[in-house]
């Protein structure tokens, strides 16, 4: 009985094992090595585009039904052959080029959008030992393939030639270049406690403790949480492609599948931080009874709900708005943060080791959670009543100002009528 | 550690590979017709005015600058945080200061109206 | 070949393309782009030196931050339409880095001259020392070597938090970045139109010529004053 | 000896970057091209201080400490010589270094 939970457990892992050990008996030994991490990676990618397909029907389905809409329901059995019929269309549209663009920069650009898309799952782990590479930089390899993928928007909007691509592209990279800032200050109070930054370290820690991270910095999720939707584009802060405001964005003049890769690479890049969340904060693939892909696949569902449900809900933000937010809010509050969290680990400490090193109080887990989640919370209450105050006195500053130049403006046209 | 890399750079080839026949294989499938009003620059019909390359406001620039401090600095403290288990007190005030000179440069910023969009 | 080694040649070959390409565009946007192809082989070199963490800072730092900088730039500053990249010295410059090029790599080339070995052994006769021995100690490529290099990264942390170490260096760098991010921002940043020195400068000369031009009408009036008031009393004579 | 690559690879390879960095900085008629050719000289440097952080002295870190001081430096050279830049250009239309022979704007 147990062998056959084993088996079902380390599915993935038995497979791979065998194509690698088959590939391994056929070939001499450093190509074999390279056809199996190619095998890997493809088998990494057709896994993201299937569940990108899979959750582009979802999503539709799921925000008609939140707008009164019935939602895809032409293409095959209630519509569930839409993803497919897209693919075609798109395939068989014509690729129109601007005569003015600059060739090589307008072309390459989709490309690499979806290449660095892609490239964050390396790190990704989907089970026990079910991991492209287990980097141990893995986090911020993350962060790092986030922020050099900004370039490619740069590009696409420079090789448009068009004013549009162009000021679509600038306004994105301030924002995507904005939110990166909270998103990688919001990882380092993980790294402190974890001691590591491989994500398989990071869910291993929680699973081990029992805590998972969400608990002890509810502050830095939702933090992460905000800077993914806007690094993603993501539909409360999707100013990328405001329609109603720059046409398009910085992809007005792609067409068929150059379009279509820009999409599935924000697609998967949305994917992506939903995944990475889910390793994060909710401890990732482990989970109890249910076999490791199944619990991240549930897990990632239901963040990515969560995204759907945003998107279905609320209205899109305005580009001073969304700005004032990162710099005025989030980087402050972040940084505070992991200030506050640096005392608090030196101060709790849960390993008897430590004590005799570097001194401390002695405390279980589930405590050292709860005062540092306890700091979190408090910290964010803080904040969005010293921010609501701020703002408030703004409007109020405003209001007089109107009031104020109303009545001059009266008396002045009295003075003219007499 | 290298041969740990070894996988992100194979990834990196064979998806680029991959995603790069998608634009070639569109081209053979779909439709070519291309006319100077397709090619034009699209900007909602109306004709384009100069050229598209225009000069932008300075305001990105000093966001970037913003940005800078932080990424920058924020690279420094990773390192830290992955030793932080082991290390004195001492060592966390001193690194405390760094992170206190990276959040003067906000405010300095902000005092001086560059977070403000306009 | 080993592999490493066919890596690293292919990496130098996009490396050194990608720097010439830079060096050389006319386009500006161009050479930012290349700019960042030569970053990111740099980054494989990191790989191949096996410190992954500087790999992935060279992606966040150079082409996450320091490229966007340079593109916005570009950005801010057209219309500067350039007929030639290189400037009036660029022969003799190009001769020069070539020269320095040379004299480098024959210091570098181990066999058959080891002129390094020439100049470091002239340099300890100069502080008194005896001449030869090796220059570098290699460490051996062992599994110490690999643990030690796998935590870099965590003993570069603890180092910069210990002021016995490089504590100082990193306040410093913090203050540096400060310095460098406030005085970008005084520098950059669009003022109130005459604030800015060009319009002060021009202000002031056109207050003077106001001044000038007032004091002139002011003394033809005067001049014209007496000439007048003399007609009038003529005037009146009659 | 690390694999096979040996030390002095390294060395040529920033070496021949320096150079073309320097020959950038130096032969460029544009001062944002310069600023590119110092960022390239600036990439050579850290090629050589981790190569012989790797090769001589791994257990230390002083390679590697200094390999990320370099990196500020680049960083806060690159804000501040852009930002002169933006400021030259706004004032004199121009960026050329050469046409910049005035001490006042």
């Amino acid at each position: 009985m147990d062998a056959i939970f084993d088996s079902i457990n380390n599915l993935v892992k038995i497979i791979g094992d065998a194509i690698a050990g088959l590939v391994g008996s056929l070939l001499p030994h450093p190509i074999s090595d390279i056809v199996v991490m190619a095998l890997g990676t493809l088998a990494i990618f057709i896994v993201v585009l299937t569940l990108c397909a899979g959750l582009t029907y979802l999503e539709r389905k799921l925000v008609a039904r939140i707008q009164d809409r019935i939602g895809p329901n032409m293409a095959g059995p209630k519509g569930l052959l839409l993803p497919i019929a897209d693919a075609i269309k798109l395939f068989t549209k014509e690729l129109t080029t601007p005569a003015a663009a600059d060739k090589w920069v307008y072309n390459l650009a989709p490309i690499i959008v979806m290449v660095f898309a892609v490239l964050t799952y390396a790190v990704v782990p989907f089970a026990p030992d079910v991991i492209g590479t287990n980097l141990n930089i893995g986090v911020f390899y993350i962060i790092a393939i986030g922020s050099a993928s900004t370039i490619a928007i740069l590009m696409a909007g420079w090789g448009s030639r068009n004013k549009f691509s162009l000021l679509g592209a600038f306004r994105t990279v301030a924002q995507l270049i904005g939110y990166e800032v909270p998103m990688l200050l919001n990882l380092i109070p993980i790294i402190m406690l974890t001691g590591s930054m491989s994500l398989v370290d990071i869910v291993e820690r929680q699973w081990n403790t029992g805590v998972p991270f969400l608990i002890y910095f509810p502050l830095s999720a939702l933090c992460f949480l905000i800077s993914g939707l806007a690094e993603t584009g993501r539909s409360p802060v999707d100013l990328l492609e405001a329609e109603s405001e720059i046409v398009a964005g910085f992809h007005v003049e792609y067409s068929g599948m150059k379009f279509g890769l820009i999409m599935i690479g924000e697609y998967a890049n949305s994917l992506a931080i939903a995944v990475v969340f889910v390793s994060l904060f909710l401890g990732g693939y482990r989970g109890p009874i249910l076999p490791p892909y199944l619990w991240l696949l549930i897990k990632t569902l239901l963040v990515f709900f969560g995204f759907m449900w945003l998107r279905g809900t609320l209205p899109r933000v305005r580009i001073d708005q969304l700005l004032n937010m990162n710099w005025k809010f989030l980087v402050p509050i972040s940084v505070v943060h992991i200030l506050l969290i640096m005392f608090e680990g030196k101060l709790f400490v849960t390993d008897p080791a430590r004590i005799a090193a570097t001194g401390g109080i002695l405390v279980p887990v589930l405590l050292q959670a709860v005062i540092m989640g306890g700091t979190s919370i408090g910290l964010l209450l803080g904040g969005l009543l010293l921010a609501g105050r701020s703002v408030r006195g703004e409007r109020l500053q405003h209001d007089a100002d109107m009031t104020a130049r109303r009545t001059a403006n009266q008396k002045a046209a009295m003075a003219l009528v007499k | 550690m290298r041969t740990d890399f070894a996988f992100v750079g194979v990834m990196l080839l064979v998806v680029f590979g991959a995603v790069a026949v998608v634009p070639v294989l569109n081209g053979l499938l779909g439709p070519k017709k291309p006319n100077a009003a397709k090619q034009a620059t699209y900007e909602c019909g109306m004709e384009t005015v100069g050229d598209a390359w225009v000069q932008f406001r300075v305001q990105y620039y000093l966001f970037a600058l913003i940005f800078v401090l932080f990424d920058v600095g924020g690279v420094l403290l990773f390192p830290f945080a992955l030793a932080y288990n082991g290390v004195a007190i001492w060592s966390v005030l001193v690194v405390m200061l760094f992170a206190g000179t990276l959040l003067a440069g906000l405010f300095y910023a902000w005092r001086k109206g560059v977070l403000t969009w306009d | 070949m080993e592999v490493s080694q066919i890596v690293f040649l292919i990496l130098t070959v996009t490396l050194l393309g990608a720097a010439a390409l830079v060096v050389t565009t006319k386009n500006l946007f161009h050479a930012a782009l290349y700019l960042i192809v030569s970053f990111f082989s740099v980054a494989g070199m990191y790989v191949l030196l096996e410190a992954g963490f500087f790999a992935a800072a060279q992606l966040l730092v150079y082409i996450g931050a320091i490229s966007i900088l340079f593109i916005f730039a570009v950005m801010l500053t057209r219309g500067t339409a350039l007929i030639t990249p290189l400037n009036s010295q660029a022969g003799a410059v190009g001769v020069m880095s070539a020269i320095m090029f040379a004299i480098l790599a024959v210091f570098l080339w181990p066999a058959p001259i080891r002129l390094q070995e020439v100049i470091l052994g002239g340099f300890r006769l100069l502080r008194g020392g005896t001449y030869g021995g090796e220059p570098w100690q290699f460490v051996p490529n062992n599994a110490d070597t690999a643990a030690v290099v796998n935590n870099a990264t965590l003993r570069l942390g603890a180092a910069l938090g210990d002021f016995a170490q490089y504590g100082a260096l990193l306040l410093l760098s913090g203050a540096l970045l400060l310095v460098g991010v406030i005085g970008s921002i005084w520098v950059a940043r669009e003022r109130k139109i005459a604030d800015t020195r060009a319009d002060r400068s021009e202000a002031a000369a056109d207050a003077r010529h106001e001044a000038q031009l007032e004091s002139e009408a002011e003394a033809r009036e005067a001049a014209a004053l007496p000439a007048g008031a003399h007609a009038a009393s003529v005037e009146g004579q009659h | 000896m690390l694999n096979g690559i040996p030390l002095h690879w390294f060395l040529l390879v920033a070496a021949a970057l320096f150079c073309l960095g320097l020959f950038g900085a130096l032969a460029r008629k544009n001062a944002i091209a310069v600023l590119m050719g110092v960022e390239l000289m600036l990439n050579a440097v850290n090629i050589n201080l981790l190569a012989f952080w790797r090769y001589v002295n791994p257990a230390g870190t002083g390679g590697l400490a200094f390999t990320a001081f370099v990196f500020i430096v680049a960083a806060a050279e690159a804000a501040v010589g852009l930002a002169l830049i933006i400021s030259v250009y706004r004032n004199t239309q121009s960026i050329d270094p050469e046409k910049l022979d005035q001490m006042k704007l």
